[in-house]
């Protein structure tokens, strides 16, 4: 307990009080802290465990790059694990708890790993666990797994809402300091549209901690009134709370804005997060620079932070780490924690500059600082301890494209790659230390036409830093990665073994690659890696930059689309109608389809069974709206169907349909289904339902990609129409009560007819007489609106003949009966001559397919071809999936000689029966097969015929 | 990644749909002396790293087929041209 | 030195100071016997083969970058043989076989964690598909079992059943199927090599290949001319690149996978699972990240980056299937550059340029491969004819038309 | 027989969403409507432009390539596919689409800021005046849309997407308080 409240000052509102709970203690706050100032502020310093030796860990930063206050915040569905205290703000409410310990934070057992820490060294693991060789399965790695990860996620549903939105900009700015906010001001002065984000609570960037002196107001009274004149324009759209978090191509830059991240719960039909891409004409990367940590001895005991960490939490937070405060530095920049801490009271015991040869080598304490001791001996009694290892330009989004940063040696930092003028780096994350190279930059970047404004007058802080990289005299462990345990001993250890390049030790010592993406450690680690393998740091590089700046959220990118949401739902026409009549609906793609009409007690199979019998003894009814429709018209629209599908429909007369198949250009079959010629120069083309978006896409591109001399027009029209199939003896009959003016028989409407014609007295409509079923049957199509009220007609029509609405089931019994081909063949492996199609391949003309289709293996006898199959125990069930194999021979796929594609159970004939791909099968009707199921345990025999099981004389179809 | 539609302007790329090598050019021929053209046109695919020429059609727009030109390294997009207006580069 | 627990203790005691590096970093030498080029797993797993089962010597694995700098180095770690084509099980069940003594064989812990590969199905017309596809693992030795909704909501109870936009209807397991740590594979098998006298070149980019009267006779590499009599091309992603170095056009397009990791957590999914009503696949890293990846960008590519619709599609789908990932975060994605084939299936082959070999078009699934890739190529190499399990896979298949499409999607390699 | 909008029992009219006042977005079903897609004939793409430019009390909304959506609200079923289909004879393809699709209108100073939500095109009235016409994607489902003033837009999707796609339009609206007319 070291940290506490400072008496006066901070961005806090001490008129509030706000109360919270960590690890189910009760605490509170004020408006305006974040959840590791108000545990500061209460004398918490002890806020994590670390990775691998669950070493006790304080805060370290003051925002993004936090490694160590990692806790989970909220319950229930709403549990975060991993949740940084540094970038939480305190709400009524709060509860969070630490990770990674066990039983507790104080006393957590996993702690004896680091008593092990001599063996347990970078990349330990690849080097044993191997003998003996069972143990590895059943102990060894059943431990590394329950030791995996710090936080727990929840196992239940997010309550929380989440929304995705685009945005476009001529400027975005990255970054709301005094560089972003110039930039910013100067852009929205001359009218651009500009974007202004940043991650933080509030606007203002280091301007909200750092005493700043600017146009003779401190920079805190500069920053706002900047910030409130960029709210006034309604070309300036401002977004605090909002991290970008990636950069992509076409200067797309992703972000994250938290909206409701700061209360207990969203308001009503507000958001969670929101999840914006964002369209930047241009954009400047204002993102400031991070500080780093010193490494040496106990640099991670908790008290130990960053000194603008420490500043940060005094100036912002009126939140004191400690009464008495050591300063350990290689550059200029942590003078200001000194004299701000003094400022605030706190004693600064001494300030041990690396310049002056002058070295922390540990830190001791536990929990806590007790004293730190120095390079001649020395001992320094204190609570606190700030450090400054110099300042990294934060280049993360300029080096997601794959551009590499570049070694400063001047300021000891890597700054950004120049990638182009569509984003630029200004301010600190370009490198610039003083104020007024800030803004001056932020001005010069804002400008969009004309000379770029005057900057405001500004107090500079010197900088100057001489590199300072590892205290070899430390005999305590000295962290690069804190989250990882990454110690400065691992780097030297990795290129000794040959891990030496930057990407292999980060492999090797999974330094950079905890939550915090190395943000504080990674530079360090490079320069001793360098030494390690004499190197120069420009030599050595960095690791590989990538999103996500910061952790994204699963629920942010997945947004509404969500549960039920995932994906939209398409009904057709006869939704209603089918609702009525009591469907059972199935996913098809994103179509809900009818599937069967259960009556009372009737499970699928019985239902779907009635609905066979019933409509081969009479009439049914089925919705078929699903079938893509294609509107093909012009001049040449005839020539053209000749040369998308196998067969010829050049020749088809006016008034008719015909069945047609599509090949793929590699000579396999794509899709079929029944074309129409409405006129001269119109057709109207059906395709398969799961085809459908594809077929059109193909049409498209065989027009406009091969053959755009061709005068011809298409169009989906599939949503235009409800199409309904009329099946079975009776359909006629049916039919006729609902025409108008027109008798039908076998003029007016011959098989494959296909004829305009009015139904209920002037409802436009489309008649069809073709027939998937195998019965006398035809397809009626009426513009969509009307679809339910025509159906529940012909219900009404069909009454007398006991009709019945049938679903995809039925209707999948009935092909499977008469041995039509469908999905389960036309699998993309199958040519026309596997389907029996092999006639339809028309010799006169050149096709799609045509050619490939004549390759050997594609016209080798002994291919997979369709089928009928049924099992030699007529009173046994069969099912898809079970593979066919001789007789005599031992199941191995080797032997193999095709599988069952499509069953069903056949109430015409009381039976189980189905369709296969058998090797060289045409030749083999009556043999009997012995079919391996073994997933379900089956093996049994069967007997192959004809894919036509019933009717195959096709009677049906025309009485 | 943005895709300049030459009737929608500027898209992203998820409103798009890739085919590949737009320098294959389908065999006139159906005579079997010309299979090693259309093993070609089918199989065969120009797979550069860096300037490349290839299929994409605007699915989630206005649905023309566009011949998009592209760097394949850098992803930097210089143009499309429909696919119905392409020239092709005469093979060497 | 052997790694054990023993070297692991004696090293501790010295302070870790006498550890030898796992391969040296040889000067090339002006030639080879043979040259591999590409040191990914397939790359390095061949040359240990080459080295260890045909006792050849005078060997060199060339990579352009560091070894496993590619997609060994950056794939979601599956392993499997559930395939249902002739041709592709008995390879990829051999891999299986190889992956499981492969630690002891190479003297390297790989973290093979066999906890079960589960497929999702959500229509009959999938769950029939699988049942094809598992009675054909079965009829080729290979562990399937068809599962239940029940049965996986079993495993997995906190998927999404109920509210779902598309139902769970059941599974294909492989209980075999699991995870292996990506990096060690190929600093495994690169010490292993190593060892055998083999020489692993970093930083040497091949820039072309050299061939005299219809006959490779060495390389141009940034590292000068290396000479070699026998040449194997296993480029991964590259193959069309290299192989354009010989004249040679492949039936190959190069295309962008990215893959994810989220924040380290508590163990929350024990085994691989894939979702079949959108594009996710997710498994948890021994460190605690959920692992996780779903389909292409879908455009020809160099760049080991994808862009943001891809990461909204994959993620979308992960919350279809796990509600409760919502609020997990994302910490970091990537993109590897694969070899997307003609047909979905890879190449082992002689090609028309003697002693030019090709390794090549193993799509999103060549890491599972690794073993038995390296293994049929060193075989290919040593005896100039094709192993008898990986006999599928000539380059010849495109004529005949005997394509090996499991998916049936055509010449169109961004649908496989 | 009357047509039926597919929306009639889901577009249930009323206020709705978060009260902040003066609603955010107004949405209102435009039913029945004519809608005829029609698309020039090779070569007649300027004919077609001419042809169009002499309708009356109908809009015509550019659709793609020499494609167009002639739209008219209370016009007979049917009766401005078959006048056009003669009018437009030899010079363009003609299809009915009335029921094929479903229009809503969006309408109010939010209604760009819901659009946004879905769209990647630049709404702004700079890069997107009063009278364009865009094919885009919205929520997974492909839409046309159209800004017909300052504040207002109308959205053209297939029908059978239509009550899918009005949940998601709502729910985004949800925010800023909607009204259904
Ligand atoms: C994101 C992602 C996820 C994947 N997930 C899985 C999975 O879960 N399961 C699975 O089985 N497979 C998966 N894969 C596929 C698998 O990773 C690859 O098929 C496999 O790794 C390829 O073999 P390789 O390891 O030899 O390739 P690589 O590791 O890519 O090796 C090829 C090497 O060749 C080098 N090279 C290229 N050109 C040259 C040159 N001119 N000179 C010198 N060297 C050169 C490259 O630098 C590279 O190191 C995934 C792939 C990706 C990208
Ligand atoms: N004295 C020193 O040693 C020293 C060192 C460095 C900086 N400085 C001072 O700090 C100031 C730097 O000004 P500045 O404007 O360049 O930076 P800044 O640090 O003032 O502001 C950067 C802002 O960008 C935000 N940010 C970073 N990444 C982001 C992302 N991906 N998305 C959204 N927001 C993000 C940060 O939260 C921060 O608020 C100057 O006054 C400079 O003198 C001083
Ligand atoms: C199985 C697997 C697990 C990974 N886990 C992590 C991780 O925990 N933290 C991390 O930062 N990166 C992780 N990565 C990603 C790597 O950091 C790296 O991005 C990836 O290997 C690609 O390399 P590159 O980004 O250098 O191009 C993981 C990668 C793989 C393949
Ligand atoms: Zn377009």
């Amino acid at each position: 307990m070291t940290g506490f409240r400072l008496s006066s000052g901070g961005l806090i509102d001490r008129s509030t009080t706000l109360n919270f709970k960590f690890d189910g203690k009760s605490f509170n706050g004020h408006q305006g802290d974040n959840l590791a100032s108000a545990l500061i502020a209460n004398g918490v310093n002890l806020m994590g465990r670390s990775f691998k030796y669950h070493r006790p860990r304080g805060v370290i930063s003051a925002g993004a790059s936090e490694p160590n206050a990692l806790v989970e915040l909220r319950e229930g569905g709403r549990k975060e694990a991993n949740t940084r205290a540094t970038m939480v703000e305190l709400y009524e409410g709060l509860v969070a708890k630490s990770q990674n310990r066990w039983p507790s934070l104080n006393f957590d057992i996993g702690a004896v790993n680091s008593l092990a820490s001599s063996i347990f060294v970078a990349g330990f693991y690849y080097k044993t666990f191997m003998w003996p060789k069972s143990f590895w399965e059943k102990i060894y790695e059943p431990l590394i797994r329950k030791a995996a990860g710090l936080g727990t996620a929840s196992r239940e549903a997010d309550p929380d809402l989440y929304e995705k939105s685009y945005a476009h900009c001529d400027l975005l700015v990255v970054g709301s300091g005094p560089a972003g906010l110039m930039a910013a001001l100067t852009a929205a002065r001359s009218g651009a549209r500009v974007i202004l984000a940043d991650e933080g609570s509030r606007l203002g960037g280091s301007l909200l901690f750092e005493n700043e002196e600017i146009a003779g107001q401190s920079g805190f009274e500069w920053s706002q009134a900047v910030i409130a004149e960029l709210a006034s324009m309604p070309n300036v759209t401002l977004m605090p709370r909002t991290t970008i978090f990636g950069w992509f191509d076409g200067n797309i830059f992703g972000a994250l804005e938290r909206v409701n991240d700061h209360v207990a719960v969203p308001a009503p039909f507000e958001p969670r997060q929101r999840y914006w891409r964002i369209q930047a004409k241009r954009a400047v990367l204002a993102a400031g620079a991070e500080e780093r940590p010193l490494v040496f001895g106990g640099n991670d005991v908790p008290g130990v932070m960053v000194a603008s960490a420490m500043r940060h939490y005094a100036n912002r937070y009126a939140a004191a780490a400690g009464k008495s405060v050591t300063i350990f530095t290689n550059n200029d920049s942590a003078l200001r924690t000194a004299a701000d801490l003094k400022a605030h009271g706190v004693h600064v015991e001494a300030i041990i500059d690396t310049r002056k040869g002058r070295k922390i080598c540990n830190v001791i304490g536990k929990r806590g600082v007790k004293f730190v001791d120095l390079e001649n001996g020395d001992i320094i009694p204190c609570e606190a301890v700030a450090m400054s290892g110099g300042w990294s330009p934060i280049v993360n989004l300029m080096c997601q494209r794959g551009a590499k940063p570049i070694w400063n040696e001047s300021i000891a930092a890597f700054t950004p790659p120049d990638v182009g003028a569509e984003f630029k780096a200004i301010g600190s994350a370009a490198g610039h230390m003083l104020l007024s190279e800030c803004l001056a930059d932020g001005a010069r970047a804002g400008t969009v036409k004309g000379k770029t404004p005057a900057t405001p007058k500004c107090r500079d802080e010197a900088f100057a830093i001489t590199p300072f990289w590892w205290v070899k005299e430390s005999t305590g462990k000295a962290f690069i990665d804190y989250q990882n345990d990454a110690t400065a001993k691992d780097l030297p250890l990795a290129a000794r073994e040959g891990y030496g390049h930057v990407e292999l030790a980060k492999r090797y010592t999974t330094t950079g690659m905890a939550t915090d993406q190395g943000k504080l450690g990674n530079v360090n680690a490079i320069a001793i890696l360098a030494e390690a393998s004499g190197k120069t740091i420009a030599e050595m590089g960095t690791t590989t930059f990538r999103p996500f700046y910061t952790p994204v959220s699963f629920g942010a990118f997945a947004g509404p689309f969500t549960g039920h949401h995932f994906q939209p739902v398409r009904k057709t026409p006869l939704h209603d109608w089918a609702t009525e009549q009591g469907a059972v609906f199935v996913e098809t793609g994103l179509w809900m389809r009818s599937s069967w009409f259960p009556r009372e007690g009737e499970d699928w199979l019985a239902s779907a069974s009635r609905e066979v019998k019933a409509t081969r003894e009479g009439v049914g009814l089925c919705d078929v709206s699903t079938l893509g429709k294609i509107d093909i018209q012009g001049k040449d629209a005839g020539a053209f169907l000749d040369r998308l599908y196998c067969n010829t429909f050049s020749t088809l007369s006016i008034g008719k349909a015909r069945y047609g198949l599509m090949l793929r250009e590699d000579g396999i079959v794509f899709d079929d289904g029944t074309t129409s010629r409405l006129a001269e120069d119109h057709y109207l083309m059906t395709t398969t339902t799961a085809n459908a978006a594809r077929v059109m896409s193909h049409i498209e591109f065989c027009h406009q990609a091969l053959w755009p001399e061709l005068d011809v027009q298409y169009v989906s029209v599939t949503e235009q129409w409800a199409q309904m199939a009329i099946a079975g003896p009776k359909s006629r009959a049916t039919l006729q009560k609902i025409v108008d003016g027109l008798t039908l028989n076998d003029e007016t409407a011959p098989y494959l007819a296909a004829k305009d014609i009015t139904v209920l007295g002037g409802i436009t409509a489309r008649l069809f007489r073709i027939s998937f079923s195998g019965e006398h049957a035809y397809e009626l199509a009426v513009p969509a609106d009307y679809g339910n009220a025509v159906a529940r007609a012909i219900m009404q029509a069909g009454h007398e003949f006991g009709i019945v609405p049938y679903g995809v089931e039925a209707l999948s019994i009935m092909r499977i009966e008469k041995g039509h081909v469908a999905g389960g063949e036309l699998n993309g492996t199958t040519t026309a001559a596997d389907l029996g199609l092999g006639k339809m391949m028309s010799s006169k003309k050149d096709y799609i397919g045509r050619m490939m289709a004549t390759r050997e293996g594609l016209i080798d006898p002994q291919r997979q071809c369709v089928v009928g199959i049924k099992p030699v125990d007529r009173a046994m069930k069969i099912r898809s999936g079970g593979h066919l194999l001789k007789q005599g021979d031992a199941p191995s796929m080797a032997a193999d000689q095709g599988y069952i594609c499509s069953v069903a159970f056949s109430p015409m004939l009381n039976m189980w029966l189905g369709l296969a791909l058998l090797s060289n099968g045409r030749a083999r009707h009556g043999e009997i097969v012995k079919v391996f199921d073994g997933l379900r345990g089956h093996h049994y025999l069967a007997e192959i015929c004809d894919p036509v099981h019933f009717d195959p004389e096709n009677r049906r179809l025309h009485v | 990644m943005l895709i300049p539609c030459p009737h929608c302007g500027n898209r992203p790329v998820e409103e798009f749909t890739f085919l590949g090598d737009a320098s294959v050019e389908r065999p006139q021929s159906n005579d079997p002396a010309s299979m090693p053209q259309w093993q070609a046109y089918v199989y065969e695919r120009e797979n550069p790293r860096g300037n490349f020429a290839e299929y994409a059609q605007h699915s989630g727009g206005c649905r023309a087929w566009l011949v998009v030109n592209r760097n394949t390294d850098t992803h930097q997009v210089t143009g499309a041209v429909l696919a119905s207006a392409f020239k092709r580069k005469a093979k060497s | 030195m052997k790694y054990s627990v023993f070297s692991l203790l004696k090293n501790a005691l010295s302070g870790h100071k006498n550890w030898t590096p796992a391969w040296r970093s040889p000067e090339p030498k002006p030639a080879y016997d043979i040259i591999i080029v590409g040191g990914g797993g397939h790359g390095l797993a061949t040359a240990y083969y080459l080295a260890k089962e045909h006792g050849l010597k005078n060997i060199a694995v060339v990579e352009k970058n560091y070894i496993g700098s590619g997609n060994v180095g950056r794939n979601t770690t599956i392993i499997r043989s559930n395939y249902q084509l002739p041709g592709n099980n008995p390879f990829y069940e051999w891999s299986m076989k190889l992956w499981e003594g492969l630690e002891q064989d190479f003297n390297f812990n790989a973290m093979v964690s066999q906890r079960g590969v589960l497929n999702l199905c959500h229509t009959d017309a999938q769950r029939d598909a699988f049942a094809r596809r598992g009675n054909a693992m079965q009829l080729d030795g290979v562990d399937a079992e068809l599962l239940d909704r029940e049965a996986v909501r079993e495993m997995y109870p906190f998927f999404d059943y109920d509210n779902a936009r598309f139902p769970i209807k059941g599974g294909l397991l492989q209980r075999r199927g699991g995870t292996v740590r990506h990096d060690a594979v190929a600093w495994g098998y690169a010490r292993g090599a190593d060892l055998r006298g083999v020489d692993i070149i970093q930083g040497c980019d091949v820039t072309g290949i050299k061939t005299e009267n219809g006959k490779v006779v060495g390389i141009e590499t940034s590292r000068g001319f290396i000479g070699c009599k026998k040449l194997g091309l296993c480029a991964a992603g590259h193959s069309s690149e290299v192989a354009a170095m010989a004249g040679l056009k492949l039936p190959i397009e190069s295309h962008v996978l990215q893959a994810f990791v989220s924040e380290g957590l508590k163990p929350f999914i024990d085994g691989v699972v894939t979702f079949g009503a959108g594009h996710f696949y997710v498994s948890q890293s021994d460190k605690g990240g959920l692992v996780f990846g779903g389909d292409i960008d879908g455009y020809n590519s160099y760049a080991r980056r994808g862009n943001l619709p891809m990461v909204e599609h994959v993620v979308e789908a992960g919350v279809a299937m796990i509600p409760a990932v919502s609020r997990v975060r994302v910490l970091r994605s990537w993109g590897g550059v694969m070899d997307m084939s003609m047909d979905g299936s890879p190449i082992i082959d002689k090609t028309s340029v003697d002693g030019l070999y090709l390794n090549a078009g193993w799509c999103y699934g060549g890491f599972k491969a690794t073993p038995a890739s390296g293994w049929c190529y060193a075989h290919l190499i040593a005896k100039d004819e094709p192993h008898k399990v990986a006999t599928a896979y000539r380059m010849d298949r495109f004529k005949t038309g005997r394509m090996l499409d499991e998916k049936g999607q055509g010449a169109t390699p961004n649908l496989h | 027989m009357s047509r039926t909008s597919v929306l009639q029992n889901v577009a249930i009219q009323g206020r709705f969403g978060a009260d902040k006042g003066v609603p955010g977005v107004v949405l209102s079903v435009l039913h029945p409507m004519s809608i005829v897609m029609v698309i020039a004939r090779k070569g007649k793409a300027k004919a077609l432009s001419e042809a169009l430019a002499t309708l009356k009390k109908v809009d015509v909304q550019w659709a793609g390539a020499d494609q167009f959506y002639v739209q008219g609200e209370g016009l007979e079923d049917g009766a401005l596919y078959s006048d056009l289909k003669k009018r437009l004879a030899g010079i363009a393809s003609v299809s009915d689409q009335s029921h094929g699709r479903v229009v809503i209108r969006v309408a109010g100073s939010k209604a760009r800021g819901l659009l946004d939500k879905g769209t990647p095109v630049d709404l702004h009235a700079s890069e997107f005046p009063v009278g364009k016409s865009a094919l885009t994607q919205m929520a997974h489902v492909s839409v046309h849309l159209t800004r017909t003033g300052a504040d207002e837009f109308t959205l053209s999707v297939f029908r059978g997407f239509s009550e899918s796609f009005w949940e998601w339009l709502t729910s985004q609206a949800a925010e800023f308080g909607y009204q259904v007319t």
